[in-house]
């Protein structure tokens, strides 16, 4: 027999105003197992939790009834107050006097006769209610940020200048990510290598942070404080404990292969670095294409190392270790234009380059040393056209997004490119100009100013008659249709999601939207968490943006691992689904509804019949699973229950609610 | 031996005559059959979908019936590409669904299965079978022709009824004659409009079109345009006589571009004559002339070129041996007993 | 069809003679004239017995389940056992390896009074087996000469009342004798709702609104995996119009999500209502 | 001996407005809080999630005296758990049609979305229901006991 | 310039809108007006509006400007701006549907288009095959353009592709009861170019 204890709050005159209070503690005491029924004037004052309290002990309660304001307001109250005595915590209901009740009816005689029924309902399901035990998750504390460009910096140093250690990984061999191949940024135009590489240098140097370059997560189990990461980094065939990052090395290098990080407009050698300031400071061998690893010849490079770093029979290290939680940071590549855009020559024309490009190109450490030069035959284009929206806005061909940035750094690369060759006409074809951000539209305006053309209309053809690309478009707002003759085409290409996030977010539970964008976990109000605990997103994983939102996005994140990292322990929430294996039949419909994956099938003996047997059951993952009950309606078999909102308690409410 | 259908369109004996000359020759050479489809009628082409959708259907769709009827299990070859975009459309529509396939059945009053493929000649040519026959009985490679191919609209568009080669750089006419031996240019007006069907009714606007094609191949360094339609040929090269006229008088100077059918260059690979191939019969006088000049100069290259394979291969011959003999002179060292110590 | 009778008893008893299967599921002559009765055996010798005949009228598919726990289980299957099994096998119930299913096309099956044919086959829009490992004669193609939601519309075209009289009327006749339950391939709760007594879903009663939510409550749980065999209406002793329910359960799906026709192949999407869209239709705004 | 009683002895009708905890029950706190008014006839339970929303909940209420069942949860996009109201939004979907099926009157079982915000939407909803039902009168579910072979006209 | 008043768009503009995006099997809301068509128009010398406009009229629901315009008359079909829309819309096709409406509203912006388009079916249901020859010569004839491409005709005959005979096929009354059946029951068959072809 259950020992119920009824509380019933006046709230000064906010319930008593509507509510006959005594009147209501007067019933409650004939209702079946309440063994006490008290009021109070304020229940959540000291004295009145004192009352509570003593109730309790006097007559020995062992689950409570608290008639009160919402549950949303001080059941967290309650609970705490029942800690300290012998009833558990979660032997509690609230019934709603206040907000659901006496503010919003007027007649006294009806708010009584409700607020009867409020506590009728909740004694019925209090009283089938068990006690639950929260368990306590231990948290470690370290971070892993995945990813190495300004989102992922910035949030390791935020992260470790909290006193947390910090383990970032990037699938390059150097931080930097695509900020450090920039030129300027807009809208203030300084330098992107001079705030860049500072921030490498000091996410290198930082004492709490481990940078694991040239590296990938392979895979992940656990949940959130406990986190266990399997790490693969690639074979760099140099000892970075002995390697001076001296470079002779790279010098005596016969191999010459396309150097990506120009975007293929210059060449590197086999071992590399992958540009002048990277981090680590120290170079690597690219095993694809050296002579000495494919066909044992050369070693060039390791005749000239002072220090013997150089080690032909390098492996790949994998190493598993565990994180309190993980940041996301996986940025961006841009969409693969050539097979896409036929009409605009497909690649043939080496003239036709991406932003990308053209950062590389007036970039003074670029490939031209920050002179603009076409990439045929290296003369000054005159007459250059910036297309806009190519990929983006294009659900026929690329994607349906505007992929946000581009165009204030197309207005930007037409600002660099007027103000690098002054006697030079420069065309922008665009749908729309989009310059939300401040100083953005005067940004902008300024870049008109400078005398860059406008064009508002899409280009449907470049193509080459001499060594010019002719651009065929509409101005669509005088409808004549436009041809330029040009030197130079630059296509502001759309941002699409780093290749491989599809299976990162699988691995760890975190949704994909339909353009594989990481999914956050409330597009509003939970902006860079994501569904599983402890696993949080920055930068352009989560969506196209520009470099001040995700530095910004950047440090909300590490906010939030650094708030999660400061406990101890993780309350775990007692009030999750739970399976009655007995009645499970392990067909898996569960698993498939829970957006957490926090159910997986198991194999599971049992003795039936005298029997042994071995039977598939489902089992919850109890720091996984965050107690919303999809599953238990899922289970016809009613083998999948949710704690605190059991079956049981909810069909005993509702015959409570139906004897009014 | 290959057996299609064969719908030649309304003309194949007249402006098309070369067409169908050359064409009939180049199959003859390489084994491949083509039977007339009997009583087949005009495919309608963008007149008929004009005037009405269901005619657009209607027309085809009987000669498709006609060569189901002949054959359905051989393909239908159409060397027009406009005879070639209607038949293919009226297929794929027929194939849409049930409901397309009664209609026409209604609507042609005759038995119809929408089953038979329809090809053009590119198509046809571009077969493993065709190419391999090609390549042996090539005599007379084109190595001094610089060849633009020019596709036009048809063959390639509607994009998702043609499904033949890419819209915007196809490439199958430019594998069949780099096979035979010429050189094709890349150019960026291989599927643009050349308004062969709009000249009659407005003929300025569709002029320029014309002029834009011949701007792009010449700047692009072709010494002759290829097509694959009798439309787009006449059109071509008969009205370029009167833009050259209206280039002089703005003293811009005159295109000299001759315009051939691609089994035309075939054929002369293939080893016929000017007359034969229908050359002759050009609305650019200077054509059978041009041909003439380039198979000359292109036995020349051909020429040329085996000199400067034979030398080749003597230096190469030469520095094995060279290489050979060093070789043994090491290898004696070795064996030679002051050097047998390692 | 006597081939196939033939061909069945000698292809059962070489499953058994040399061990490959544990027992063989078929059918055998009853006690009266045209009524067959299921036949389960482990001995070669009963193979005997074995016949098919138009009057086969049980759906065998769900008896692997309570065998299939001692080894392999051979079963004669036409279109509603290999969907049955199909059921079997997608809900974890048995395990493929643990069955052999040996196919024969059906014609359909007919009243042993009337020598009509059965309602169920009328309606039925699968009567060869979609899954086999072997295949006895030939299929045989039997269109539906039933309208599949004919009876829905019919049903839903009647006013409100005349409706809820109509399924008061069918439901007081119900004596929760759970013999459709029990028939249904679907129907493999390790434990039953009706009997969960803690939560008490429904009573144990039996009075008419009872009965009806009990009905309602049974389609929830099978409708959108219900393999449209008919057996719970062809078992129902009191005729209750069990179909009309499953049916509607289904046809609603078929409207709002898309087409859908469950367990006709082992790689199936998972039910229309373990998943969503998020573009789904919106009703509730 | 707790009916409500506005006008005593006359028939009110009860309904049961199942509502998440996130956005429906958080909806009619501020309802509270704005003191709006709303008739005393629906009672709230509490649920975490519509996606927790068993249908036989509605069942038993029917069966044991509601006249109405209201089912409230958060928009489709904005579910605290993500996808738990598209999978609700489903099953409702398909139940309402069932009940509808059998003869119950589309008004006594209802599904609506109420933010945390709509205070407005969830007392508007909620008097609205009241008096549909109340326009349809009590709920009459058949209780006779089942004799074998009976038949109800 | 012109004003357009947007505030009532007549029902008959509507529904008239609505049949040619029926028939061309586009919605016409799907354009963002990006000009990619257009800018890659062969034929917008000979155009009254950009088939950019075309559309954008259709959106505005402005039916009478579109059928009163002579692009979709002077659009060669050619395909090559729904090959290139980023938004899917058949361009092509709706240049199409538009013909065909102003035609059944009696509307024949270019002329010869229309001319020719009715020579060349009569051509061909009277002799199943087209014959180029007679076609010109009958187009010259109606459109009044006397001398278009005379100049080439003696070449073509000197070099026998064109003769005075006539290419027939056997079944040309199959090909013209065809022709004749399909246009009847068609919305067109009030315009069916029948009558006589003398050759």
């Amino acid at each position: 027999m259950s020992r119920i204890g009824v509380f019933i709050c006046y709230c000064g005159s906010n319930i008593a105003g509507t509510v006959d209070v005594e009147k209501v503690a007067e019933v409650a005491r004939t209702l079946p197992n309440v063994v006490h029924a008290e009021t109070n004037k304020y229940t959540c004052s000291d004295p009145g939790q004192a009352g509570v309290k003593a109730a309790i002990e006097k007559y020995n309660i062992d689950r409570v009834v608290m008639g009160t304001c919402s549950p949303r307001m001080h059941e967290l109250t309650w609970r705490k107050l029942l800690a300290d005595t012998p009833v558990n915590p979660y032997m509690l209901e609230v019934a709603n006097l206040r907000e659901q009740c006496s503010w919003v009816h007027k007649d006294k005689e009806v708010g009584t006769a409700k607020a009867i029924d409020l506590i009728k309902m909740a004694v019925a399901k209090v009283d089938k209610l068990s006690p639950l035990k929260s368990t306590q998750i231990p948290v470690t504390k370290r971070a892993l940020v995945v990813g190495g460009g300004i989102a992922g910096m910035q949030a390791a140093l935020d992260i470790a200048d909290a006193g947390y250690q910090v383990t970032v990984v990037e699938r390059e061999t150097s931080l930097g990510g695509k900020m450090v191949m920039l030129d300027k940024t807009f809208p203030t135009m300084d330098c992107s290598a001079c705030i860049c590489t500072p921030k490498m240098s000091e996410v290198g140097s930082h004492p709490n942070i481990t940078v694991k370059s040239y590296a990938e997560v392979e895979s992940v189990e656990g949940y959130v404080g406990n986190f266990d990461v399997t790490i693969r980094e690639k074979a760099k065939y140099i000892d970075y404990n002995l390697c001076t990052g001296c470079g002779a090395c790279t010098t005596k290098c016969p191999t010459k292969v396309i150097n990506n990080f120009e975007q293929g407009m210059s060449a590197r050698p086999a071992i590399y670095k992958m540009f002048a300031q990277a981090v680590p400071a120290k170079p690597v061998i690219d095993a694809e294409h050296c002579r000495k690893i494919q066909e044992n010849k050369c070693g060039a490079c390791a005749k000239i190392c002072p220090t013997g770093a150089i080690h032909y029979d390098d492996e790949d290290k994998v190493t598993t270790e565990r994180y309190g939680a993980i940041v996301l940071t996986t940025g961006y590549q841009l969409i693969d234009w050539k097979p896409l855009y036929p009409e605009y020559g497909g690649g043939k024309y080496p003239d036709v380059i991406t932003g990308l490009q053209f950062e590389r190109l007036v970039n003074a450490s670029g490939p031209t040393e920050g002179h603009i030069l076409r990439p045929s035959d290296g003369k000054e284009p005159k007459n250059v056209v910036i297309i806009k929206c190519v990929g983006s806005r294009d659900p026929h061909k690329g994607v349906a997004y505007c992929s946000r940035a581009c165009c204030m750094y197309g207005a930007k690369h037409a600002h660099q490119f007027l103000d690098k060759v002054p006697d030079g006409r420069c065309f922008v074809f665009y749908m729309d100009v989009r310059t939300p951000g401040k100083g953005y539209d005067e940004f902008y305006m300024n870049t008109l100013q400078d005398g860059a053309q406008y064009l508002r209309g899409r280009v449907s053809k470049i193509y080459k008659e001499g060594d010019r690309l002719v651009c065929l478009g509409e101005d669509t707002l005088t409808s004549a249709q436009i041809r330029i003759e040009a030197d130079m085409v630059v296509l502001e290409t759309a941002m699409v999601p780093a290749e491989g996030v599809d299976k990162l977010g699988s691995m760890l539970g975190v949704t994909r939207d339909k353009d594989l964008w990481l999914t956050e976990a409330h597009a509003k109000l939970r902006p860079v968490e994501t569904n599983t605990a402890g696993v949080f997103l920055a930068g352009v994983a989560q969506g196209p943006k520009d470099i001040p939102d995700t530095v910004c996005q950047a440090g909300a994140a590490a906010s939030k691992v650094i708030g999660l990292l400061n406990h101890d322990h993780l309350e775990s929430n007692p009030q999750i689904s739970r399976v009655n294996e007995a009645l499970c039949q392990g067909d898996g419909a569960c698993v498939n509804i829970c957006p957490y994956h926090a159910i997986t099938l198991v194999q599971k003996q049992f003795r039936e019949n005298s029997q042994k047997i071995t039977r598939t059951v489902a089992s919850v993952n109890p720091g996984l699973c965050q107690g919303c009950g999809a599953c238990t309606v899922t289970c016809r078999a009613g083998a999948m229950d949710l704690l605190g909102y059991t079956n049981e308690s909810l069909m005993r409410e509702v015959d409570a609610l139906c004897q009014w | 031996m290959t057996t299609y259908s064969y719908f030649p369109g309304c003309s194949a004996n007249s402006t098309g005559i070369s067409y169908t000359k050359s064409a009939d020759f180049v199959c003859k050479k390489i084994g491949i059959e083509l039977e007339e489809i009997p009583e087949w009628c005009c495919c309608g082409t963008s007149a008929a979908k004009l005037t009405s959708y269901d005619l657009g259907y209607a027309l085809p769709s009987r000669s498709l019936a006609l060569a189901e009827k002949l054959d359905a299990s051989r393909p239908i070859v159409a060397p027009c590409a406009g005879c070639y975009a209607a038949l293919k459309d009226a297929l794929v529509y027929a194939q849409a669904s049930k409901e397309n396939l009664e209609h026409v059945r209604d609507m042609i009053n005759m038995p119809y299965e929408a089953s038979v493929q329809v090809m053009n000649l590119l198509e046809v040519f571009s077969t493993q079978e065709a190419k391999d026959a090609l390549q042996q009985q090539i005599t007379k490679p084109l190595s001094a022709f610089k060849v633009a191919c020019y596709y036009g609209c048809a063959l390639v568009r509607p994009v998702e009824v043609c499904k033949f080669d890419d819209p915007e750089d196809p490439q199958s006419m430019d594998t069949i004659m780099r096979l035979a031996g010429a050189e094709p240019i890349d150019w960026s007006f291989k599927t643009e409009c050349c308004g062969a069907a709009q000249q009659m009714a407005v003929p300025k606007p569709s002029r320029v079109l014309i002029e834009r094609i011949f701007q792009n191949a010449e700047a692009n360094g072709a010494n002759a345009i290829v097509t694959a339609c009798p439309l787009c040929w006449m059109n071509l090269d008969m009205r370029v006589k009167a833009i050259n006229k209206e280039r002089a008088e703005a003293g811009k100077p005159a295109f000299d571009l001759p315009v051939f059918f691609f089994t035309e260059l075939l054929g002369v690979a293939l080893g016929g004559d000017a007359k034969t191939l229908g050359i002759d019969v050009h609305f650019q006088p200077g054509a059978p002339a041009f041909i003439d000049q380039k198979v000359k100069e292109s036995a020349q290259i051909e020429e040329e070129r085996k000199l400067a394979a034979a030398e080749e291969a003597r230096k190469l011959e030469e520095r094995a041996a060279k290489l050979a003999a060093k070789k043994q002179a090491k290898a004696e060292d070795v064996h030679s007993p002051q050097g047998g110590e390692q | 069809m006597s081939d196939i009778q033939e061909a069945m008893r000698s292809r059962a008893k070489e499953l058994l003679e040399s061990g490959e299967v544990n027992a063989v599921i078929g059918w055998e002559a009853g006690r009266f004239e045209n009524q067959t009765t299921p036949l389960i055996t482990s001995q070669a010798a009963k193979t005997q017995r074995l016949v098919f005949n138009e009057y086969c009228v049980n759906n065998l598919g769900k008896y692997p389940r309570d065998l299939t726990a001692k080894g392999k289980v051979a079963i004669f299957a036409r279109g509603c056992e290999s969907r049955a099994i199909i059921r079997l096998l997608s809900d974890e119930v048995i395990k493929r390896e643990n069955v052999y299913i040996i196919g024969i096309g059906c014609p359909g099956m007919r009243d042993r009074t009337t020598g009509e044919l059965l309602k169920k086959c009328a309606e039925c829009r699968h009567g060869d087996p979609v899954i086999y490992d072997e295949m006895l004669g030939e299929p045989q193609a039997k269109p539906a000469t039933q309208e599949r939601f004919a009876e829905i519309q019919k049903i839903e075209a009647l006013p409100r009342a005349e409706r809820e009289a109509y399924f008061t009327n069918a439901f007081s006749k119900c004596i929760r004798c759970y013999a459709c339950r029990n028939v249904c391939p679907c129907c493999t709760c390790r434990q039953c709702f009706v009997d969960q007594r803690r939560e008490g879903w429904l009573g144990k009663q039996n009075n008419i609104a009872e009965n009806r939510f009990y009905g309602l409550t049974r389609v929830m749980h099978v409708g959108d995996r219900c393999i449209e065999c008919g057996e719970c209406e062809r078992v129902c002793p009191m005729d209750l119009p069990l179909m009309s329910l499953n049916r509607k359960v289904i046809y609603d799906i078929n409207n709002l999500f898309g087409e859908y026709e469950t367990a006709l192949s082992l790689d199936e999407p998972p039910s229309a209502l373990t998943t969503y869209k998020v573009d789904d239709v919106e009703e509730f705004m | 001996m707790s009916m409500v009683e506005t006008t005593p002895g006359a028939w009110e009708p009860k309904i049961v407005a199942f509502c998440c905890h996130w956005c429906t029950y958080t909806g009619a706190d501020l309802a509270g809080l704005n003191r709006m008014n709303y008739p005393a006839n629906v009672r709230v339970l509490r649920i975490p999630c519509s996606g927790r929303m068993n249908p036989q909940y509605a069942l038993d209420a029917l069966n044991k005296g509601c006249d109405g069942v209201l089912v409230c949860g958060c928009h489709p996009g904005d579910c605290h758990y993500s996808t738990g109201n598209y999978f609700a939004r489903r099953r409702m979907l398909v139940f309402k049609r069932l009940l509808e099926y059998q003869g119950l009157e589309p008004e006594r079982f209802q599904v609506r979305w109420i933010s945390g915000a709509e205070a407005g939407k969830f007392r508007d909803t909620v008097t609205e229901v009241v008096e549909q039902v109340r326009a349809l009168g009590p709920l009459h579910l058949n209780h006779e006991l089942v004799l074998s072979g009976m038949e109800v006209e | 310039m012109k004003i357009v008043d947007l505030t009532v768009i007549p029902a008959d503009d509507r529904t008239a809108v609505a049949a040619i995006a029926a028939e061309a099997q586009v919605n016409f809301k799907d354009c963002y007006q990006c000009g990619k068509c257009s800018a890659g128009c062969p034929m917008v010398q000979g155009m009254d509006l950009m088939p950019r406009e075309v559309i954008r009229y259709l959106q505005l629901g402005k039916v009478q400007e579109v059928l009163n315009s002579k692009t979709p008359w002077v659009c060669a079909q050619c395909g090559v701006c729904t090959a290139r829309c980023p938004q899917n819309v058949d361009i092509c096709a709706t240049m199409r549907a538009v013909r065909h409406a102003a035609k059944d509203a009696g509307i024949t912006p270019v002329r010869e288009a229309d001319v020719f388009e009715d020579e060349f079916i009569k051509n061909v249901r009277a002799h199943g095959r087209s014959n180029e020859q007679y076609l010109a010569m009958k187009y010259n004839l109606r459109s009044g353009h006397l001398m278009q491409d005379v100049d080439s005709a003696p070449a073509m005959f000197a070099r026998g592709m064109i003769g005075i005979a006539t290419h027939n096929i056997d079944s040309r009354d199959e090909v013209s009861a065809l022709i004749d059946r399909v246009l009847q029951n068609n919305g067109a068959a009030k315009e069916a170019p029948k009558g006589g072809d003398a050759s």
